[in-house]
């Protein structure tokens, strides 16, 4: 899924797998953080969103 | 409640509380270095001056102290008030120019030069550390002297024991000038340490106040009585102010409870090997020497070090590690524990291969080792993935100095190789591999019960009872019993538990109570009606977000009939309010955002029950462990993130729909394949605990393998008690013997099989609720060592007829050879058959004892006599029985003669061959599975490679099958001696009463549905579920569509995800529901 | 050619007669050239219909999908994966065929012959390499290996895997060619360019679902674009709508796509889907070693698991 | 919505990442505040449709983690 859609135009950095145990509370910290990271060093999502209809 | 005006805004605060603690609560910063929210405020730093106007003057006060009144105006930051804080902190900057705290205050009031007299102190004679000090109960220290001699000091400036050394002072100095160091030194006579962690071997602290670990059942905070101040000087009960639910007693006491119950089982565990009392290893005088405990807990991420692979003296990522093996085990010199700990090896194995996962490869992880023993299911593999994949080196040597290396931190050894070359080495760290042992207090105990031990202290338990003690009606699992590892220690715990319902099976069910039940209400055609509540959990969520606004916006989103907050949502008054809430509101579907649903989504579907709401009309959102706590320093985004999650919860429930819970009835009786001595150990206590059992055996006699079997490990003779459980297994009236047959169909499932038997041709078709598979192996038989061209070359098991039989060939023997690992351990049967060591052994000594002038050679590769069979291993060195090691690439070769058997093999002291003449070679063939593919697809079970079947899981669940209802026990699982047998029959009967023991079995309502009309029969669902609950209809409307089996569902959604059809339903996390919460994932804008 | 088209004629009209099969699915001229059309003769009459030449790109699997009779087939290699896969899926039953297998020498590219003029083609004729295509007023004969779509010029898998009888030996399978050469080219491309790379190959999409409805794969009852509970696809040609129903399709043929260009013959605006879904059929050979339709005895690797599955792409710490 | 404060739509097995995620909160650690948490029963519930549909709905990332 990711390789598809990596392969038609979307930011490596907008999809993330991870395995994290539910001891793994430091792993899951740092998880989030480098993906928040990651996410925050691209521009908003919007090639993928649906931008909703204006209503005048 | 006093209104008054802070920086022009209206506030209010409690009567009695001072402008700091109303400050606070509003936000407003006012900095302060001698107050602390335990301790009554004493004025002494002046730096939370701030400014009151009372209609007629302004005074400065300081704000910690001086209570509120109504009406007052209050402005904390006022030109005047800075420039007084200014030079307040100027001066305390001049006496204090180095303190971190006060730099830091300096700087944000401008400070740049002190036009005072500088000194050189780091007190600020605050009075913090000498109040809490009388807090505490301790009254070791205060503000001794006067004017420029005032300081903290003990009455007459010496170390005094009213100092109980507890560190408070320390903890709340601001400036850093009380240390622990300076408590030892000028303050207390005792002596000051941390409270060692027990869970993370005292690597870090703990507090008095703690929760074991985090995943502590119950996950309840215990106050350490002998540590807590309140308990050694009388004072403090700073916890008891805090407690927002008033949980805290310290006046509760022990409690003596008695209890009377039919049966006891032990399960003490064990210590771990204490080895500073070895004390050439260095442990406690060099820090980077570590117990393999220790070093657990350095490798988790929970652990001293947050999962980084560090060593405590420097904090520096190790580049070699050295594991020494055998510390506190198989030694008899320095210790008394003269038996092998049965684990060692395959932690230390894991601990590398994990620690080079988490360094990379670069890191040198090196096991020094004398034998390396891993007969455990798929350890071999391991062992050899470890060495060949991994890079482990493994060096079979015992290192016999360890010495600091010159830089202090890392350890030089010396050890000799095989070959007898010394050779020096340095390691950054070393990891001892402790063994087990019983601690005292258990001998202790076990005196006291009356419960026998073994000379290595452990329980005493003979090979066809091993969870008996010798006193009857106790019971005994675990450590206790022998060193052992997860899996055995869990077969055991449930084999204990099989044993005492033998004896208790009458009693069962006689003390349960019923529960009265509520009547569901019928929601059908409502629309939906929803409450939401959302939990302060004291100030646990409310200290972050704001509460009310996330009321407020719950209160308005479709659906939402009803909104409140609630002080702590949990407790047992706002359960009693919420159930009236939903029968007055009418409410239909119920949001809870607290803290998680992992803990408390139980409590609160009790609740919708007692409402009269299906439990499945709710939802719960995390807005505590997922928020207020992990974003305290950013509550606007905290209550956005809550709202969301409200916003997302709302959506879901409202597409909620009750869920049934499908009740099958359960059939009670059950059916044994395979009629060894697992089979019928299994039989006998499904017999003994009251269900009819079927025994299936495929041959014409019950036995099995046991038949050729002579002497256990403790000496037992086997065919004796073989024919009493023989007997007593067909004499049972519960047990329905079926020899020579076979099994040709199964249908059904868990509670409901339909079993097709076969004999003689004859059809015979069963109905059960269990299954036990103990359909066990065979031996190998070799085509290696000239097998079959000499009647002196046997197997074990043949050499064991003939003790059987008291040949008296073997008497005559002046000479015998072993070889051990025939067809084990090799490329195409990679693991170790675990038996043949202890076998061989075994039958060594009964050769010596019939002629002690015999010579005797074991030819082996790694002697693995685990737990106290390792005392056979002793004994028969003692007794003169001569150990030679061979490789696998360099096996042992034999040649028949005339005048004997002629093996070569390369001693691996000499590294030369030698040729033995002998009169008898006895192979320890392996022992091979029976691969029955048949068997495994009648009952949805599966293999390994190597054809012993899968257990559900390695560790916790070693004696069952992931197929509900299907168990597992014997050599079927994998090879093991009649002991580990026993156990596991017994084992995987305990597994299968806790279902048969019900009268009916439910599903869980979140399972998944198939709606047909959309299914398009691919069978993806079928090939994908782990638990084969999914199966294509045959006949009928909806031939060739899917159905699931709602009981073997276990509701993991796999099916649902790989359905390209849309035709599966997953309820309660149905399509629906979760692009429901996708959807509201942004607020409509 | 010809040969091939009477010894279909011959195997069909003897099934026929023998009974042995209740009809037999093969080609039939069409009414436009160069696309021959699906033909299930019942009786040994009508297979005389039967056809065989380089227009014959359609995928038959498609016409099996939950049949009840005794059939015939008509399979070129492609055909013959789809067939495995159609038995795997419990589609058809392997005992109810009967499969003529046809080793393919690859079909002709409708839309690249037809772009090549400017008035419309009315006859073709073959012979051997070589492709005469005459219309009102104009004939050229074209070199056919020139003429190939995309997936038979570089297709490995010409002969089929699975058949209880062949029309003629086996074709030598293509060696050197690369399937996966496009998705290469836009592998190096960065995101910006990709994505603008897709958004302007299916810029022309009118949502027909001719290429859905082409593919044999394509059975479900109703369509993940038709789901009305809730309707999370938008039905309009929106260019995100465009998108998601093509990255779903590709993805539902993932592990089961045997690249028979039947998606891409299919679409009357000539776009070309198979980008989509041969980046799922590359990395199920990379990650998998797999290729779709090859053996009865294994599900494809997305519909079964196991623990050793490849997992590259979860984050490590 | 801040410009650069995106969300993140994140699945998380009830099991282990649900899990962990508690954990954190317990063990009181912080991180940033954009991840929106979906629990779900296991990560093969994971429909693709969902990571198509969270980005559809403007989620910046889709974030799954068993």
């Amino acid at each position: 899924m990711k390789n598809l859609l990596e392969h038609t135009g979307i930011e490596p950095g907008r999809l993330h797998f991870s395995w994290v145990s539910s001891a793994e509370s430091t792993k899951f910290v740092e998880v989030v953080k480098k993906i928040t990271e990651e996410v925050k060093a691209l521009n908003s999502n919007k090639a993928y969103a649906k931008t909703k209809p204006k209503v005048d | 409640m006093i209104t008054f005006k802070l920086n022009g805004k209206t506030v209010q605060g409690e009567e009695g509380q001072y402008i700091l603690q109303v400050a606070e609560k509003y936000g407003v910063d006012i900095p302060t270095l001698c107050n602390h929210k335990a301790l009554e405020p004493a004025g002494m730093c002046r730096v939370c001056t701030v400014e009151v106007f009372d209609g007629r003057r302004t005074r400065f006060v300081t704000s910690c102290n001086y209570p509120i009144w109504e009406g007052m105006e209050v402005n904390t930051e006022t030109e005047l008030v800075r420039e007084g804080r200014k030079l307040i902190v100027e001066l305390l900057l001049a006496r204090c120019p180095e303190v971190p705290a006060i730099q830091k205050l300096a700087k944000k009031y401008g400070i740049t030069e002190i036009r005072f007299h500088k000194e050189a102190d780091t007190c600020i004679l605050c009075g913090l550390c000498t109040r809490v000090c009388e807090k505490m109960g301790a009254r070791a220290i205060s503000l001794t002297g006067r004017g420029v001699d005032m300081k903290v000091d003990t009455p007459y400036h010496l170390n005094t024991d009213a100092c109980f050394g507890c560190g408070a002072c320390a903890s709340l100095c601001p400036t850093g000038h009380i240390t622990l160091e300076k408590i030892n030194r000028e303050f207390t006579t005792r002596t000051l340490q941390l409270i060692p962690s027990e869970y993370d071997m005292g690597l870090r602290g703990r507090k008095p106040i703690y929760v074991p670990y985090a995943q502590a059942v119950p996950n309840i905070p215990a106050i350490d009585r002998d540590v807590c101040m309140h308990f050694k000087a009388g004072g403090c009960q700073i916890c008891k102010e805090f407690c927002g639910v008033n949980a805290i007693d310290h006046s509760m006491q022990d409690e003596f409870i008695e209890l009377e119950v039919g049966a006891i089982v032990l399960a003490p565990g064990f210590k771990p090997y204490d080895p500073s009392r070895l004390d050439f290893y260095g442990y406690h005088r060099l820090p980077n020497v570590v117990t393999s405990m220790q070093y657990e807990r350095i490798l988790s991420a929970s652990g001293p070090f947050g999962g980084h692979l560090v060593r405590p003296s420097d904090h520096k990522e190790p580049k070699k590690i050295a594991w020494f093996q055998c510390v506190g085990s198989r030694d008899q010199n320095r210790c008394k524990n003269s038996y092998c700990s049965s684990v060692c090896c395959m932690y230390a194995i894991k601990e590398a291969v994990i620690s080079k996962e988490h360094a990379g490869k670069d890191l040198d992880c090196a096991i020094f080792f004398m034998d390396m023993r891993t007969p455990g299911k798929e350890f071999e593999k391991f062992y050899n993935d470890a060495r060949d994949r991994h890079g482990v080196r493994f060096i079979r040597s015992r290192v016999h100095t360890v010495d600091p290396a010159p830089d202090g931190h890392s350890l030089a050894i010396r050890y000799v190789m095989e070959n007898g070359e010394t050779v020096s080495e340095i390691f950054d760290m070393i990891v001892l591999s402790i063994g087990l042992e019983t601690p005292p207090e258990m001998i202790e105990l076990a005196g006291r019960l009356g419960v026998e031990l073994t000379p290595g202290n452990f329980c005493r338990t003979d090979a066809f009872h091993p969870v008996n003690t010798s006193k009857e009606g106790v019971f005994v699992c675990g450590a206790f019993q022998g060193p052992k590892d997860i899996p055995q220690s869990v077969i055991d715990a449930s084999a204990a538990a099989a044993a005492a319902q033998e004896l208790l099976a009458g009693a069962r069910g006689t003390m349960a109570r019923t529960k009265e039940v509520v009547p569901e209400i019928n929601i059908a055609g409502e629309r939906p009606r929803i409450g939401v509540f959302v939990c302060k959990c004291g100030t646990n969520i409310a200290g972050v977000v704001d509460v009310p606004a996330v009321r407020d916006y719950a209160a308005g989103l479709p659906y939402v009939e009803y909104a409140a907050d609630n002080l702590y949502t949990c407790s047992q008054d706002t359960q009693e309010t919420m159930t009236q809430i939903i029968r007055e509101k009418n409410l239909n579907r119920v949001v809870v955002a607290a803290c998680t649903p992992k803990t408390h989504e139980p409590l609160f579907q009790e609740t919708l029950i007692n409402a009269g709401l299906n439990k499945y009309l709710f939802e719960m959102t995390n807005i505590r462990n997922q928020d207020s706590w992990v974003h305290k320093n950013n509550p606007r985004l905290a209550t956005d993130k809550a709202k969301d999650l409200v916003r997302m919860a709302v959506a879901k429930v409202a597409l909620m729909e009750p869920l049934k819970e499908i009740e099958l009835p359960v059939n009670h009786t059950t059916m044994v394949i395979g009629g060894g001595i697992s089979g019928m150990a299994a039989a006998k206590s499904f017999a003994l605990q009251g269900f009819e059992t079927h025994l299936v055996e495929k041959s014409d006699r019950l036995g099995g393998q046991a038949l050729n079997l002579y002497h256990t490990a403790t000496g037992e003779g086997v065919q004796e008690k073989l024919c009493e459980m023989i007997k007593s297994v067909e004499s049972d009236k519960k047990i329905h013997l079926h020899l020579n047959t076979t099994i040709t169909a199964v249908e059904g499932f868990v509670g409901n099989f339909k079993t097709t038997l076969s004999s003689n041709g004859n059809q015979e078709v069963l109905e059960h609720g269990a299954v036990i598979l103990a359909t066990g192996a065979a031996p190998y038989v070799p085509d290696e060592y000239a097998y079959g061209k000499d009647p002196r070359i046997l197997t074990s098991l043949e050499l064991d007829k003939k003790f059987i039989a008291n040949d008296p060939m073997i008497c005559n023997l002046k000479s015998a050879i072993f070889i051990q690992c025939v067809g084990s351990r090799e490329p195409q049967r990679p693991y170790c058959s675990r038996v043949c060591c202890t076998h061989s052994i075994e039958n060594a000594l009964e050769l010596k004892k019939r002629n002690p002038d015999m010579n005797i050679y074991i030819l082996y590769r790694d002697i693995r006599t685990y737990g106290e069979k390792e005392y056979l291993y002793k004994q028969a060195r003692e007794k003169g029985v001569i150990f030679i090691r061979y490789s696998v690439d360099n096996k042992p070769r034999l040649e028949i003669r005339k005048e004997g058997l002629a093996v070569t093999v390369t001693d691996h002291v000499l590294g030369r061959p030698i040729e033995i003449l002998t009169d008898l070679v006895t192979l320890a063939t392996a022992v091979v599975p029976y691969k029955d593919e048949a068997l495994a697809n009648f009952f949805k079970v599966s293999m390994n490679d190597d054809g012993f079947f899968i257990e559900k899981h390695a560790k916790l669940g070693p004696s069952e099958f992931s197929t509900d209802g299907v168990y597992l026990c014997g050599m079927a699982h994998y090879p093991k001696p009649i002991d580990e047998s026993i156990a596991q029959a017994k084992a995987a009967v305990s597994r299968a009463v806790t279902l048969l023991s019900k009268a009916s079995i439910f599903s869980s309502g979140t399972i998944a549905q198939v709606d047909p009309t959309k299914c398009a029969g691919c069978g993806v669902c079928v090939a994908i579920c782990p638990f084969s609950a999914p199966s294509i209809i045959d006949k009928g409307r909806f031939a060739g569509k899917a159905e699931i089996n709602p009981v073997l569902c276990k509701g993991c959604g796999l099916c649902e995800a790989s359905c390209r059809s849309g035709a599966i339903h997953l309820k309660g996390f149905d399509t629906d529901q979760i692009f429901s919460q996708i959807f509201e994932l942004n607020a409509a804008m | 050619m010809t040969a091939y088209t009477d010894k279909i004629r011959e195997i069909a009209k003897r099934l026929l007669a023998e009974k042995k099969v209740d009809m037999v699915i093969g080609f039939r001229k069409g009414s436009l050239p160069l696309l021959h059309q699906p033909c299930m003769a019942t009786s040994p009459e009508a297979a005389d219909e039967l056809v065989w030449d380089s227009c014959c790109s359609l995928n038959l699997a498609n016409y099996l999908t939950d049949r009840k009779e005794r059939i015939g087939i008509v399979a070129k290699g492609c055909d013959s994966r789809n067939i495995v896969t159609h038995i795997l899926e419990n589609k058809i039953k392997r005992e109810q065929l009967y499969i003529i297998g046809v080793p393919c020498t690859g079909m002709i590219d409708r839309h690249k012959i037809c772009a090549m003029f400017d008035s419309e083609i009315t006859a073709v004729k073959e012979e051997g390499d070589s492709l005469t295509v005459s219309g009102d007023g104009f004939s050229k004969t074209l070199s056919k290996p020139e003429m190939l779509r995309d997936n038979c010029a570089a297709c490995t898998h010409r002969n089929p895997v699975l058949y209880d009888e062949m029309v003629a030996e086996p074709v030598s399978e293509q060696t050197g060619v690369d399937p996966y050469a496009s998705v290469k080219k836009i592998e190096a491309l960065s995101p910006a360019e990709k994505q603008a790379y897709f958004d302007d190959l299916i810029s022309t999409c009118i949502r027909c679902y001719a290429c859905r409805n082409a593919c044999p794969l394509c059975y479900c009852p109703t369509c993940f674009v038709d789901e009305s509970r809730p309707q999370w696809v938008g039905k309009s040609q929106d260019p995100v709508d465009v998108k998601t129903f093509h990255i779903l399709r590709a993805y539902h043929c993932a592990g089961r796509c045997t690249d028979c260009g039947a998606c891409e013959a299919a679409c009357p605006m000539g776009i070309k889907v198979r980008e989509f879904t041969k980046k799922l059929n590359k990395d199920c050979l990379e990650l998998y070693g797999w290729e779709a339709g090859l053996t009865l005895k294994q599900r494809p690797p997305l519909d079964t698991f196991k623990p050793n599955d490849p997992e590259e792409f979860i984050i490590r710490i | 919505m801040a410009e650069n404060e995106p969300k993140i739509l994140s699945f998380l097995c009830n099991w282990c990442s649900y899990g962990a995620a508690d954990l954190a909160g317990v063990s009181r650690m912080e991180y940033p505040p954009n991840i929106r948490v979906i629990r779900i029963p296991c990560t093969g519930r994971m429909n693709p449709k969902f990571i198509l549909a969270g980005l559809r709905q403007g989620a910046d990332a889709v974030w799954v983690s068993g």
